[in-house]
């Protein structure tokens, strides 16, 4: 559904981006890997739309998404879950769920809140503690279950169990697996390569803003570069 | 012409001759000299600004104030009590520096806008105080400020000023450039860092206020002693604004920014003033487009931009066929 | 009485203009200097309709506000929009600067004699018990806590509220929630001058109609709004009454020479002690 | 070297850390382990001084930090790291890390003003010792970018230089290879260590990625719900059946294990 | 002051000369033309219209009359750095009409030094006039010590109030009036100020003022204060029931129809004030029906009444000065300009009810009239009233 070819980017006179091109199949889980400063954000950060490629095209379902503002794309259904939390520090944790659903109008919302309380508990003990003062990891929660509140068709997780207790790690992978069975395409970023490749499909491995290397997920965990460099075998 | 500033020392230099032939340029008009010398007077406040809100984060908006205290002190220390000019002039700064000190204190516990209501109060009130302590002010009439002897022509009064400008902005560079400047700009981008670092929040937060106060109100002693006379409504509320918008016109956390800034709006008057009432048009216009455009001021005109792409700060280890490989390792 | 009485019109006059103060800060973390003089030409534009071409007052003052809506909106998309993402110092200098370019213009165009402007309401005043009481100045008070209610339950309750609060915390964030951030703030500005107009036709009565009218009123209401807590609608009002009747009982008991002087005295000692202002609930903890 | 007796730290109803009590020996590397919102993070605000418990004491070398405010802590000779980095944004990294050198600069403002040989000298003895930091966490192409400019992982990684900068006794880290990938995860795990044998710090540190936990770790305590629920060595705890049912699960203690 | 580098350069002191060439004559004003005090810019508007009036006919013996002027907002920095421009760089032969008692306090020491005529300042304070400045010729409004002298005698004599209540702005202008009255008053047995109630310039809250003579309870009120705060009174006043207290009004703050506008038609009905002319609609001096026609077509946006006038009066009196200086073929210094000066003798040439100069009198306005606002005009009272700086009588015509 989504497919980036040949993208640049800058940050002033940072080249961030320097010819990414990859593609997320309809209902696929697609992991994107790489180290510190590979340029991970800043492609989901370029879907999003909030940063403009200097080059290079965008296109989501066959249409070019480089007019579109970061609002459009959320009515596209295209959904990034940020780095670092970017919880709403002085809105209560229902506030913050509320607003993922800010485009949505259909009635279910209320059900779909209940179902993130299901995936964390804790959000729902702390329904009215103001979001800037959860943990790290309570903040991490939030966000994620913020972000499915928007009913995603594309969702983008950067470093979903990133600051997670390890058994919550499994619950998140098993949530990410979840929802990508009722259809939710997966754009998944993460530090943690074991388990992203154990629930991706396809994976693409960034360094210094290029594609490096891709493959399926499967043959990629064997690739002995990719142990020695990724996954620390 | 950018190119050449670039280059720092040779634009000091100009700078200097500039200065020191400056009369000669306007045919030692008294006017010139005055108007040089109150964008001098702006070129210390502005730069003593910066300091507080560009480096330190902490706003104000009641500098005119400071101006004032430090115009009143040489009044009243040269003329009511006497001293000489060595003497006064210093300890203008240091009374300035005393009521920064009264107002750091509440401004320790005040953070943004608390603060600037916190600021703006004492701008507005100190007019209004002058106004009101005739006994020592000599309320609305103003005070004169006795000319110092030994230099008695504006003349070489003006060169006096021009260097204690010139020192004031060697001293105020190496304040921001140190360990001292750091902790300010820590305290400004994170408190709680800072603290964590071992930062005394609420003593450079005084500290800056004093600092800052003492320098503006030396400038305001070079106000008192240059045109001789000093009155409340010399430098109000909108002074405290203009002053402002120079530091961000200008550059924060510059001290050429601050230089600039001064030059700048101290200059604007001086073509517009015959027209009637364009004045503070032309300012704004100017303070709106130039933010607008130069967002980090006028000084990032002159920052060596070096626009060469660097590549993004990463360091790939995996091996990639070809001519990938040597951009992969770095 | 009478003393208290009289202030609680100035404070209502400050509520008014703090009530647009704040409402576009919550939204848009900024402070707008210019809203005084958006104010100022709303006013005028409003005297134009009632003495160029005689209409009546609510014709004008509803024209009025219309032009302020549509004036709000365009110095937004003309001008803030662009630095929606700069550090809110360049964005609160730009609106210093827009607020001489409005106050300079205006003088060219209007001059600078004060004109007499009407009330809203005629008639006499009225005694109550000891006190006396304009129709009009009961419409004032009316007027202010309507709108600042309306507004306080926005903010509150509603979807656009929330969205308007998620704005100004995080600007991006906010974009990924489907939040048309831009178009949010442009429809703040505009109600922000609405009532920033508001304030201004209820000032003008009192202070006469000239280009520096709103000057003194925008910064007791820049007071009165971080007396209230600067987050907090009913903070900004009561703020601005607290501040109103000071005024005036020092006026009357200690020295109206030094009102403004002791006024501030307050102010800051209230912050002193509660830095956070009167409303402003704790501000969020900074977690670590 | 420090000991916290029996401190509770309440917000509101909530109590975030509940009558806990620990000692971390000197010269070890000591791990708090625990689910989210456990109270590990509160513990280490408490040490910094940024948080004040409502009930205990903390000992620090035998003297109670209590009494010290949060800019004094590290005089006393502990730094730390911070969970979401909380860098000087607008600094480069050289100038965050000359920062950090805070306590150990002169800050007498006349020398400063005049800018006597002296700061010159000190100043450059401080770059010095900046370079030696970024050398050990190979970082010094960074030297002059921007922090706002780095990725998040980088960004950690300038928080750990500052706090290691200053030469501490203790040095608090909290969660510091979070958004690591394992590679990079291994180059801070040897770093912890050369911190420890070689520096000899003591470290007291906060972690979710077992693989770092179980490595460098000499003692490990697992909290939860504000309170210690299991102690004792890297394989003890996790192998203590408290531990794996509340905080590792079953997948991961075997691959934390290899 | 600045006046240092000035007397030793540039003009040549009381000697000289300067910004006069065949055909032109250069005349300086400073006064605000933006800010909170703007309104005074009036000042400059009818001195700038009756100059192009006088161009218009021929210019005085021939020299077209150039008026430079620059801004200072009332604020007295600007005006010294504007002091020494005008003085210097534009080397004008005269200033006229500068507007602002604290800028000319502040700018006095420039101007004094340099000896250039300053003529008709916009400013009653005593400080220019007396004891006399050689180059410093009267003011264009009323003497505020005068006036209120005048006033107080109005009070005491006329109305038989004892107790006199004074509202006054607590700056020199107000304060002045104050001394005079409090100086004053043991003259007139069985009166008393029974308050005195100040005020900030610019104040637009009088209600607390208005309770402090609800509570005085006097027989008639003095307000020494500019045309805002006076309409802004009178209406608090009225509101809370004090609608008949005898209401008298400085000169700078009531000489102008727009006070109905401002407080209300019926409210400042009765207003009593002191003027050195009638206002436009009830005068029969030509000159001030030249004024009226004239302004209208220079300013047609802006009213005729208020402190234009003054601006076209000491036009006027500029223009004859000069004249009266190059009579006899005697060339234009300033030494003779002040000669020319001294020759005024109660000359009505002018809209001013008479002005006059002599050595030791630099009051130039010592004749004016007390006005009452009825049914929307304002309208003489009294015939010439007079002032003699020797003796410091006042005496009435009738
Ligand atoms: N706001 C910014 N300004 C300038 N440069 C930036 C900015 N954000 C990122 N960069 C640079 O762009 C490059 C890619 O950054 P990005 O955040 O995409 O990396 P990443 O793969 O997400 O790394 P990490 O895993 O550490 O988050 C890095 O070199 C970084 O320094
Ligand atoms: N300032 C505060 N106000 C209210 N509650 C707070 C505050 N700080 C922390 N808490 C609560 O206290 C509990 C402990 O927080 P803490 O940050 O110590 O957890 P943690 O162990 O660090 O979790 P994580 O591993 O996710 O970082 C959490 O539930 C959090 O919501
Ligand atoms: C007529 C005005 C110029 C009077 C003014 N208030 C003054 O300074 O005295
Ligand atoms: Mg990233
Ligand atoms: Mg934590």
């Amino acid at each position: 559904m989504l497919r980036l070819n040949n993208i640049h980017a800058f940050y002033g006179h940072v080249h961030a981006l320097r010819g990414v091109s990859l593609e997320v199949p309809k209902g696929k889980i697609i992991s994107l890997l790489g180290g510190n400063g590979a340029g991970k954000s800043s492609t989901l950060n370029i879907i999003s739309r909030l940063i403009q490629p200097k080059e290079g095209s965008y296109e989501l379902e066959g249409t070019s998404m480089l007019r579109k503002s970061a609002g459009e794309m959320v009515k596209h259904g295209v959904i990034q879950c940020p780095e670092n939390r970017r919880v709403f520090p002085l809105l209560t944790v229902e506030e913050n769920l509320k607003i993922g659903a800010y485009i949505r109008k259909d009635k279910n919302i209320k059900s779909d809140m209940e179902k993130v309380f299901t995936y964390f508990p804790r959000l729902q003990e702390r329904l009215q503690q103001k979001a800037g003062t959860l943990s790290g990891g309570e903040q991490q929660m939030l966000a994620i279950g913020r972000s499915l509140m928007g009913k995603p068709k594309l969702l983008l997780l950067d470093e979903p169990s990133l600051g997670i207790a390890p058994i919550l790690v499994r619950e998140i992978f098993k949530i990410i697996k979840e929802i990508n069975d009722e259809g939710t395409a997966i754009l998944l970023v993460e530090q943690n390569a074991h388990m992203a490749m154990e629930i991706s499909d396809y994976s693409y491995i960034l360094e210094n803003g290029r594609v490096a290397l891709e493959g399926n997920s499967k043959d990629l965990k064997d690739n002995d570069e990719v142990r020695k460099l990724y996954l620390g075998a | 012409m950018l190119k050449l500033l670039e280059n720092k020392r040779l634009t000091i230099g100009l700078l200097v001759v500039f200065m020191l032939i400056y009369p000669f340029l306007v045919g030692n008009s008294n006017y010139f000299m005055t108007l040089f010398v109150i964008t001098c007077i702006y070129a210390i406040t502005s730069m003593s600004l910066n300091l507080l809100i560009g480096y330190g984060g902490q706003i104000s908006v009641g500098h005119a104030g400071f101006l004032t205290v430090g115009g009143y002190s040489v009044a009243i220390l040269s003329s009511t009590v006497g001293l000489p000019f060595f003497l006064a002039l210093p300890l203008a700064g240091i009374m300035t520096g005393s009521i920064g000190l009264l107002i750091g204190l509440p401004a320790v516990r005040l953070k943004g806008h608390f603060l600037a209501v916190a600021t703006l109060g004492f701008g507005l009130s100190i007019p209004q105080i002058v106004l009101n302590w005739d006994g020592l002010t000599g309320g609305y009439s103003g005070l004169a400020v006795t000319k110092p002897l030994m230099f008695g022509s504006d003349f070489s009064l003006f060169y006096v000023f021009v260097v204690i400008t010139v020192i004031i902005t060697w001293l105020i560079q190496n304040i921001v450039k140190s360990s001292l400047g750091r902790a300010f700009i820590a305290i400004r981008d994170s408190e709680v860092a800072a603290q964590a670092i071992g930062i005394n929040i609420s003593f450079y937060k005084t500290t800056m206020f004093v600092i800052s106060s003492f320098f503006t109100g030396i400038a305001g002693g070079i106000y008192g002693y240059w045109v001789g006379f000093v009155s409340p409504n010399d430098f109000i509320i909108t002074n405290s604004f203009l002053v402002l918008a120079m530091i961000v016109v200008g550059g924060l956390a510059s001290i050429p920014g601050s230089i600039i800034g001064a030059v700048l709006f101290s200059v604007i008057p001086h073509f517009t003033d015959s027209y009637i009432g364009i004045t503070n048009i032309v300012i704004g216009i100017a303070v709106v487009l130039i933010i607008l455009f130069k967002p980090d001021g006028i000084v990032s005109l002159f920052k060596m931009n070096k626009q060469k792409l660097v590549k993004p700060a990463g360091k790939g280890e995996l091996l990639v066929q070809g001519g990938e490989k040597e951009n992969a390792n770095i | 009485m009478q003393i208290i009485v009289s202030g609680l019109i100035f404070g209502c006059i400050y509520g008014l203009a703090a009530l647009g103060l704040v409402l576009i800060y919550k939204t848009t973390d900024l402070v707008n200097f210019a809203q005084g003089e958006m104010a100022m030409v709303t006013t005028f534009v409003s005297f134009t309709f009632l003495s160029q071409f005689e209409m009546g007052y609510t014709t004008s003052f509803l024209l009025a506000l219309l032009f302020a809506a549509v004036f709000g909106a365009i110095v937004h998309q003309g001008i803030m929009k662009r630095l929606q993402s700069a550090p809110p110092l360049n964005q609160l200098v730009v609106t210093l600067g827009l607020f001489m370019v409005f106050n300079g213009l205006a003088g060219l165009i209007w001059g600078h004699k004060p004109a007499g402007y009407p009330q809203a309401i005629k008639g006499d005043s009225i005694k109550m018990g000891s006190v006396f009481f304009t129709p009009n100045e009961i419409f004032v008070m009316g007027i202010t806590l309507t709108l600042m209610l309306i507004f306080f339950v926005i903010f509150r309750y509603t979807k656009v509220g929330l969205a308007m609060r998620a704005s100004a915390q995080d600007i991006k964030a906010s974009q990924l929630m489907g939040i048309k951030v831009t178009n949010v703030f442009t429809a703040t500005w505009a109600v922000g001058a609405i009532l920033g107009g508001v304030a201004g036709m209820m000032t003008a009565p009192i202070t006469f109609l000239d280009t520096h009218m709103m000057f003194d009123v925008l910064i007791m209401a820049f007071a009165a709004a971080v007396l209230g807590g600067f987050l907090s609608l009913p903070g900004a009002v009561v703020g601005g009454l607290i501040i109103g009747v000071f005024e005036n009982l020092i006026a009357f008991y200690l020295s109206p020479e030094l009102k403004l002087v002791y006024t501030f005295l307050l102010i800051i000692i209230v912050l002193y002690i509660r830095p956070q202002g009167i409303f402003g609930g704790t501000q969020s903890v900074k977690k670590v | 070297m420090l000991t916290f007796n029996d401190i509770t730290v309440q917000f509101g109803g909530l109590t975030a850390v509940n009558s806990l009590s620990f000692e971390v020996p000197k010269g070890q590397i000591y791990s708090i382990i625990g689910p989210n919102g456990a109270g590990k993070t509160t513990v280490f605000n408490c040490i910094s001084r940024f948080y004040t418990p409502s009930k205990g004491s903390i000992l620090f070398n035998g003297e109670d930090l209590i009494k010290y405010k949060p800019h004094q802590i590290i005089n006393k000779g502990i730094a730390r790291s911070f969970q979401n980095v909380e860098l000087f944004t607008k600094m480069t990294v050289m100038e965050n890390l000359l920062t950090g050198l805070h306590p150990l600069l002169k800050k007498n403002i006349f020398p400063i003003a005049l800018n006597l040989p002296s700061v010159k000298r000190m100043e450059k003895d401080a770059r010095d010792q900046a370079y030696e930091v970024m050398d050990l966490l190979n970082i010094t192409d960074l030297a002059n970018e921007k922090v706002s400019n780095l990725s998040f992982g980088f960004q950690k990684m300038v928080d750990i230089g500052r706090a290691m900068i200053v030469n501490p006794q203790l040095i608090l880290l909290d969660e510091p290879v979070a958004g690591m990938n394992p590679i990079e995860t291994e180059k801070i795990s040897e770093l912890i260590l050369r911190l420890k044998n070689e520096l000899g710090y003591t470290v007291l540190l906060i972690e979710h990625d077992m693989s770092l936990v179980m490595k460098v770790s000499d003692a490990v305590t697992v909290m939860n719900f504000g309170k210690k629920i299991s102690e004792g060595t890297p394989a003890e705890v996790q192998n203590d059946p408290v531990v794996i049912e509340a905080y590792l699960g079953e997948v991961e203690t075997h691959v934390a294990a290899k | 002051a600045c006046g240092n580098g000035t007397a030793k350069k540039g003009s040549t002191g009381s000697q000289g000369t300067q910004g006069v060439t065949d055909n032109e004559i250069l005349i300086g004003h400073l006064g605000p033309q933006t800010g909170p005090y703007a309104v005074y810019d009036y000042f400059r508007k009818g001195i700038d219209s009756h100059f192009k009036y006088v161009n218009e006919n021929g210019g005085v013996n021939g020299k077209k009359l150039k008026l430079v002027a620059y801004d200072d907002q009332y604020q007295p920095s600007r005006t010294v750095k504007n002091a020494t421009r005008i003085l210097q760089e534009d080397k004008v032969f005269a200033m006229i009409g500068n507007v602002c008692t604290p800028c000319n306090t502040a700018a006095r020491n420039t101007f004094e030094k340099s000896g250039i005529p300053m003529v008709m300042v916009s400013s009653g304070a005593e400080e220019f006039v007396n004891p006399p400045i050689k180059n410093y010729f009267g003011s264009s409004i009323l003497n505020y010590r005068v006036e209120t002298r005048v006033f107080l005698d109005y009070a005491a004599n006329e109305l038989k109030a004892k107790k006199i209540a004074v509202v006054y702005q607590n700056d020199d202008y107000g304060k002045e009036g104050l001394t005079a009255l409090q100086e004053n008053i043991d003259k007139y047995e069985g009166a008393t100020l029974v308050d005195e109630i100040p005020y900030v310039a610019g104040e637009t809250d009088m209600s607390s003022q208005a309770q402090h003579l609800d509570q005085a309870d006097p027989d008639a009120i003095i307000v020494l204060g500019g045309p805002n705060p006076a309409a802004n009174l009178k209406k608090e006043m009225y509101k809370i029931g004090l609608k008949d207290v005898p209401y008298i009004v400085s000169s700078v703050g009531a000489n102008d129809r727009n006070q109905f506008k401002l407080a209300g038609d019926d409210i400042w009905e009765g207003t009593i004030s002191a003027a050195t002319f009638p206002m436009p609609d009830v005068s029969d001096d030509p000159s001030m029906k030249q004024y009226v026609e004239r302004f209208k077509k220079d300013y047609p946006n802006d009213p005729i009444d208020g402190f234009a006038q003054s601006g076209w009066a000491i036009a006027e009196v500029m223009v004859e000065a000069l004249k009266r200086t190059e009579q006899g073929g005697k060339d234009l210094t300033w030494e003779n300009f002040y000669d020319a000066m001294h020759t005024f003798d109660n000359w009505d040439g002018s809209i001013f009810e008479g002005v006059t100069f002599t050595k030791d009198n630099h009051y130039g306005l010592t004749t004016m009239i007390l006005t009452e606002a009825k049914d929307g005009k304002i309208l003489p009272i009294s015939d010439q009233i007079k002032f003699d700086p020797a003796s410091g009588e006042i005496t009435y015509e009738d």
